[in-house]
């Protein structure tokens, strides 16, 4: 894809490993971002792109390896804060239920800028309306408003701090699924108008072909194959990027084709 | 109101695994009454899979646990819910124990809260036959030989292992030589492999469809995943707050839909095929009926809603190759 | 993994008896001025007679080497002398044990009881009954046991004359009798939180998914309470039963002082209100050492009944 | 009692399932109560009709009478009257428990979950170790140290509450901060300290107001338990222990009157205060478990 070759590197992840006490849960993966493109990061549970996803953010430090953001300025937390912002699965939780969602999206506004409270408020009416959310939704409590509200007004929020990346954990795995389509549009949209890259962590291939240009495949911590979204899905290397596709559900599924593939990734395994 | 027992025997052999007719459900809330499902009707019939699907409020696992006799608390019930011969609403408690013990199973979505942390899995693959009076010996010869068919290895074994011990596709895979171990005519799937893996799904997707053509029951596969559905069921039935829209065989619902809804459900999913597409998603959330407006419950979200929507809910009437309740069905294809 | 789990688990219960050890000494060195004067305020004392005194409690010497040498006589047993009775710490436990034990099981056996029995109707019976249950278990856990004691002396020893007012009897058989009121003082005061926390267990095992699977395969309703719900609840219970046992073991103080009866709980007191360091000590030490040793056998036998904690390593 | 004391600490964890919008006039009539008493005990100088030792020979271990309302101990004292001034330790007492516990114990609790790793193990295993101490032990031992008086008991009792207390907001606290709306606030570029005082705080003081709420009742009943044994408040000072505890004589002559009023007293108010304690921490595990 053109947009993902031309932009210049906004983050770059050399030999990321992260260990919890004895199991490695992330082993050596590296990979870049480029301006404007949308990496997608693909795997099961237990494949480590949760934890690749919170060391990109700074949630946890990695082990070894390396996350830089080259060309950034900033340095610190505020400063990764202006370059990277980050969206969860869970919508119900992103907030904290005591304040308003206006109240929610002032609040990084006032820490990273030296705005008037007119100014901010301004920008809050700005960005509710972005995400499609009402000035009423913005003046209410989060549990008020469904899922799918909930998780417009977190990505309201994240893009409030103007970060240059913006990394999504499986953002709509617990949406329904007309919810779903609804948000998967809102964020292409917004990286069409800001230029913004994402890292889109998800389970599901079919939404990772929809929302990224680029993918990487992990497996036990490690990744198992890595290229543009479109070509690795149309013609996947690896046993098990195959076996991930073969196990999409669709009409005329060939089940057994998933178990021929199983085993073929099972022999992979004992002869290496 | 309530329809007497038809329990005998002969009716049994010739009866179709479930059949739900006109069922409603209200339930008491705080004082108030909350309407669940409204005049719902299917069939699953000997031998076939049947998905019944839907998002959130759509009444879709309130319809599967009737089939046992699993109602909320403080619900009002009307219609007719028969499986296997037996009339479930207005059952006694002896009846209802009865039907759980040798007609119908359930499997749930997540195998790790369904199985007892505390004791051994030879106890719940057991429990089932051990309370309907068969004895230990025999209960236990019975699950050692279903968990070879669901392919554990060692099944002598894993009768004394406990459940933290298994993965959950694992684990899935016992839940479900459990829900057959009684031999039912009908097996409830609700959600059975939404919580695991994509390829460990698949894997016991492959192993539900093998045992329920082995065994020639009836299943109703509830599941929020359309095309997961279409993939592995004969027939679908798609509900949305709480009634059924739209019914038919599952290669004519995927083709060939004509519910606005079921339209609007497909426009929703990314293909992992064929051109990268532009999603076309509904507008709104997906409502309970309980909040639903009167007349179609689907009208505020419906793209090609009329006044006339807001009159009455539409019945299901036969389109095509399938049945809808909409007063224009089909004249959406565009979109 | 699980040998690891036992030696960590005993670890923590020796430093515990440690700190503990080290505070319960201590407390004879906190006493502010000196402490041979306060603790024989009252009586004429030779300076002889202090300086003896002050040799025996180790108050001549260091903080540590003092420590060291009592911890070297509690190791082998040996308290020392009451400064009271004159006799050994030992042979005043060993006199009034066997009264103590007896209280203290007889109160926990009819506290478990009523507590589990009442949690078990509560838990299955929500409505009015469960209703009651909370008022009746919110006024046992509000209730002080010495209150209960006197209305239970007022009434049935008084009144009715059905029990003994004061006195531990003899023999095995009289002492029953003779500890029946107290018994029950105690048990009212503790059964009430008993039956609080066994309820939300149960509750909590009740609207659990298993107990759901089992519902919808048929399983009879009595089955269900005694393989899922019960069963499940096991360790709780457990842990219950390790800290009433050492509640009731310092609640004796009150009600044998209530009663009259001559155990180690009233030995507590009258020891306290005539600072008798020796066997102010030996009975703290006692009383820690219930709740160490109860509350750690609940611990280590936890992955027995629960095979998850054999697997995931943790005890709390 | 102290195993009062392990109510605190399963209590806390222990989900409820009751479920509870509006007070109900049971948490009502409990507030009333403690209102009514706390005003009455402020106010028990002016408003006490007899001096509390004043004694009225002729009337001794009377039942309630148009002159003395609630009764005469055996002695002759006026009961309300007594009542009135003793409401003022005994409820004085436990609240300064509560207090010292609450602050110390949230704390502690707090900063062990924010902190984490060897901090977090060595606060950990120091309150499992006080814990270790049944309450009523701690508050006797102190008086064996200290002498009689209710000074070093309310010290000792404040710190035998503490891993109550700090267990609790712990475990809280711990819960409150896997929520992702910490590690959003985080990764926005907020330090620690504002998430945990903005957010995490505010979020967890319910439960920490629950807590108090109960230790203040658990206390009360031990410095209670100490008066009524002599060793905590001494005369001519009263509290309704040590009241109930000069009742004792009366009731062996078969004069249950002189011990109604001291023993409700303190049944009521402890029970009052449970109610509201277990209403807020209801309403807490309600609000945590909605928000879902």
């Amino acid at each position: 894809m053109s947009d993902s070759q031309n932009g210049e590197t906004v983050l770059r992840a050399t030999g990321l490993s992260k260990l919890f006490k004895s199991t490695v849960a992330v082993d050596d993966v590296s990979f870049s971002l480029k301006r404007g493109s949308s990496l997608g990061v693909v795997g099961e549970s237990g494949s480590g792109k949760s934890t690749t996803a919170r060391m990109i953010v700074g949630l946890e430090s990695p082990s070894s390896g390396s996350v830089e953001f080259p060309g950034a300025t900033g340095s610190g937390r505020r400063g990764r804060a202006r370059l990277v912002q980050m969206i969860f699965q869970d919508p119900f939780h992103s907030f904290d239920p005591r304040i308003t969602i206006a109240e929610a999206l002032e609040e990084p506004l006032r820490l990273h800028f030296d705005w008037s409270r007119e100014r901010r408020q301004a920008r809050v009416a700005e960005l509710l309306d972005q995400v499609g959310l009402s000035t009423r939704q913005g003046g209410a409590l989060p549990r008020t408003l469904s899922g799918g509200q909930r998780q417009r007004a977190a990505i309201a929020r994240a893009l409030g701090i103007e970060p240059a990346i913006l990394v999504l954990d499986e953002a709509v795995a617990a949406l329904d699924v007309s919810i779903q389509a609804q948000v998967l549009v809102l964020l292409d949209n917004i990286r069409r108008d800001t230029g913004m890259s994402y890292v889109f962590v998800s389970h599901d291939l079919a939404v990772v072909r929809y929302i990224t240009t680029d993918v990487i495949v992990m497996r036990s911590g490690r990744v198992v194959e890595a290229g543009q979204t479109e070509q690795v899905l149309a013609d996947p290397q690896h046993p098990y990027t195959r076996l991930l596709l073969d196990s999409v559900p669709r009409p005329g599924w060939d089940l057994d084709r998933v178990r021929r593939g199983r085993l073929e990734l099972d022999s992979m395994k004992e002869t290496s | 109101m309530m329809s007497t027992a038809t329990n005998s025997s002969a009716a049994a052999a010739a009866a179709a695994p479930l059949e739900i007719s006109g069922l409603s459900i209200t339930v008491q809330v705080d004082g108030e009454s909350r309407p669940l499902l409204d005049k719902v009707s299917l069939s699953v019939a000997k031998g076939e899979i049947v998905g019944l699907v839907g998002e959130s409020g759509s009444g879709k696992s309130v319809t599967s646990r009737s089939a046992l006799g699993l109602f909320p608390g403080h619900a009002i019930t009307t219609g007719s819910v028969v499986v296997d011969g037996v009339e479930v609403i207005g059952a006694s408690a002896a009846q209802l124990l009865e039907l759980r013990r040798t007609r119908a199973s359930m499997i749930f979505q997540d195998p790790r809260s369904s199985v007892n942390p505390v004791r051994r899995l030879g106890d719940f693959l057991t429990e089932g036959l051990r309370a309907r009076g068969v004895g230990r010996a025999e209960a236990n010869r019975t699950a050692i030989g279903l968990l070879e068919e669901v392919g554990i290895r060692d099944p002598a074994r894993a009768m004394r292992r406990f459940p933290h011990e298994f993965s959950g596709g694992m684990l899935q895979r016992i839940v479900i030589a459990g829900a057959l171990s009684i031999g039912p005519r009908l097996v409830l799937a609700d959600e059975a492999t939404t919580a695991l893996d994509v390829t460990t799904q698949a894997e016991v997707v492959a192993l539900l469809k093998r045992l329920q053509a082995e065994s020639g029951t009836g299943m109703l596969f509830v599941t929020h995943d359309l095309e997961l559905a279409a993939a592995l069921c004969d027939r679908i039935v798609v509900m949305y707050a709480g009634r059924v829209v739209e019914t038919g065989a599952a290669s004519a619902i995927f083709a060939e839909p004509q519910h606005p809804y079921t339209v609007g459900l497909l426009g929703s999913n990314p293909r992992l095929t064929g051109e990268r597409a532009t999603l076309t998603p509904i507008v709104g959330r997906p409502l309970a009926l309980a909040e639903a407006p009167a007349g179609c419950a689907f009208r505020d979200r419906c793209p090609i809603a009329v006044p006339a929507c807001a009159t009455e809910v539409p019945a299901l009437r036969p389109s095509r190759a399938t049945e809808v309740a909409c007063i224009m069905p089909g004249d959406e294809k565009a979109a | 993994m699980i040998f690891r789990l036992i030696g960590s688990r005993l670890l923590a219960a020796i430093v515990t008896m440690g700190v503990a050890a080290v505070v319960i000494y201590g407390s004879l060195r906190l006493i502010p001025g000196d402490p041979v004067s306060a603790i024989t305020a009252g009586t004429r004392l030779t300076s002889e007679q202090r300086a003896a005194l002050r040799e025996k409690l180790g108050l001549n010497q260091g903080f540590v080497s003092g420590f060291t040498h009592w911890l070297g006589s509690v190791l082998q047993l040996d308290f020392g002398q009451s400064m009271v009775y004159g006799s050994s710490v030992n042979d005043l436990l060993a006199a009034r044990m066997p009264t103590t034990v007896t209280l203290v099981l007889y109160a926990a056996a009819l506290s478990l009881v009523l507590g589990l029995g009442m949690a078990l109707v509560s838990a299955t019976r929500p409505g009015i009954i469960d209703r009651i249950g909370l008022v009746v278990t919110s006024l046992s856990i509000a209730t002080p046991s010495f209150v209960v004691a006197l209305v239970l002396l007022g009434v049935f020893a008084v009144q009715l004359r059905m029990f003994p007012a004061t006195g531990s009897g003899d023999g095995f058989g009289d002492m029953v009798y003779h500890l029946t009121l107290p018994a029950i003082a105690l048990m009212v005061a503790t059964f009430g939180l008993v039956a609080r926390i066994m309820r939300a267990t149960f509750r909590e095992e009740l609207v659990s998914e298993h107990v759901e699977v089992a519902r919808s395969r048929g399983v009879a309703r009595m089955d269900i309470l005694r393989r899922h719900v019960v069963r499940n609840s096991v360790g709780p219970m457990m842990t219950i039963t390790a800290l009433l046992l050492a509640a009731l073991f310092i609640g004796t103080a009150i009600v044998e002082t209530a009663f009259g009866v001559d155990g180690i709980g009233q030995l507590l007191v009258v020891s306290i209100a005539r600072r008798d360091f020796p066997v102010v000590q030996a009975i703290s030490l006692l009383s820690v050492g219930l709740f160490v040793v109860t509350s750690t056998i609940a611990d280590l036998a936890l992955p027995f009944v629960d095979a998850r904690v054999r697997a995931v390593g943790g005890l709390r | 009692m102290s195993l009062d004391t392990v109510g605190l600490a399963l209590a806390g964890t222990a989900r409820r399932t009751r479920r509870r919008t509006r007070p109900s006039a049971l948490v009502v009539a409990s507030i009333a109560l403690l209102g009514i008493v706390a005003v009455a005990s402020v106010l028990a100088p002016v408003i006490t009709p007899y001096a509390p030792d004043a004694t009225d020979i002729l009337n001794s271990s009377a039942g309630p009478t148009s002159e003395h309302l609630l009764g005469t101990d055996g002695t002759g004292r006026d009961t309300l009257s007594r009542l009135l001034i003793g409401a003022q330790l005994s409820l004085l007492a436990p609240l300064a428990v509560a207090v010292i516990t609450t602050a110390v114990g949230a704390l502690l609790g707090l900063a062990a979950a924010r902190i984490g790793g060897a901090f977090d193990m060595i606060v950990s295993r120091a309150m499992d170790i006080v814990f270790a101490f049944p309450t009523l032990l701690l508050a006797l031992l102190a008086v064996a140290v200290f002498g009689p008086g209710l000074t070093a008991p309310i010290c000792a009792l404040a710190l035998g509450y503490i891993p109550f207390v700090g267990r609790i907001v712990r475990s809280a606290a711990i819960q409150e901060q896997a929520k992702p709306y910490v590690g959003s606030h985080a990764v926005m570029g907020f330090s620690e300290l504002a998430i945990t005082v903005r957010h995490i705080f505010p979020n967890i003081a319910p439960v920490l107001l629950a807590q108090a709420t109960l230790t203040f009742g658990y206390a009360m009943l031990d410095i209670a338990a100490l008066s009524y044994l002599g060793l905590g408040v001494q005369p001519p000072a009263a509290d309704w222990g040590s009241m109930i505890a000069q009742s004792q004589s009366a009731v062996l002559q078969g004069n249950l009157w002189s011990i109604l009023f001291p023993g409700m007293a303190v049944i009521l108010t402890v029970l009052a205060v449970n109610v509201l304690g277990e209403s807020l921490s209801d309403r807490f595990s309600l609000a945590s478990r909605s928000a879902r």
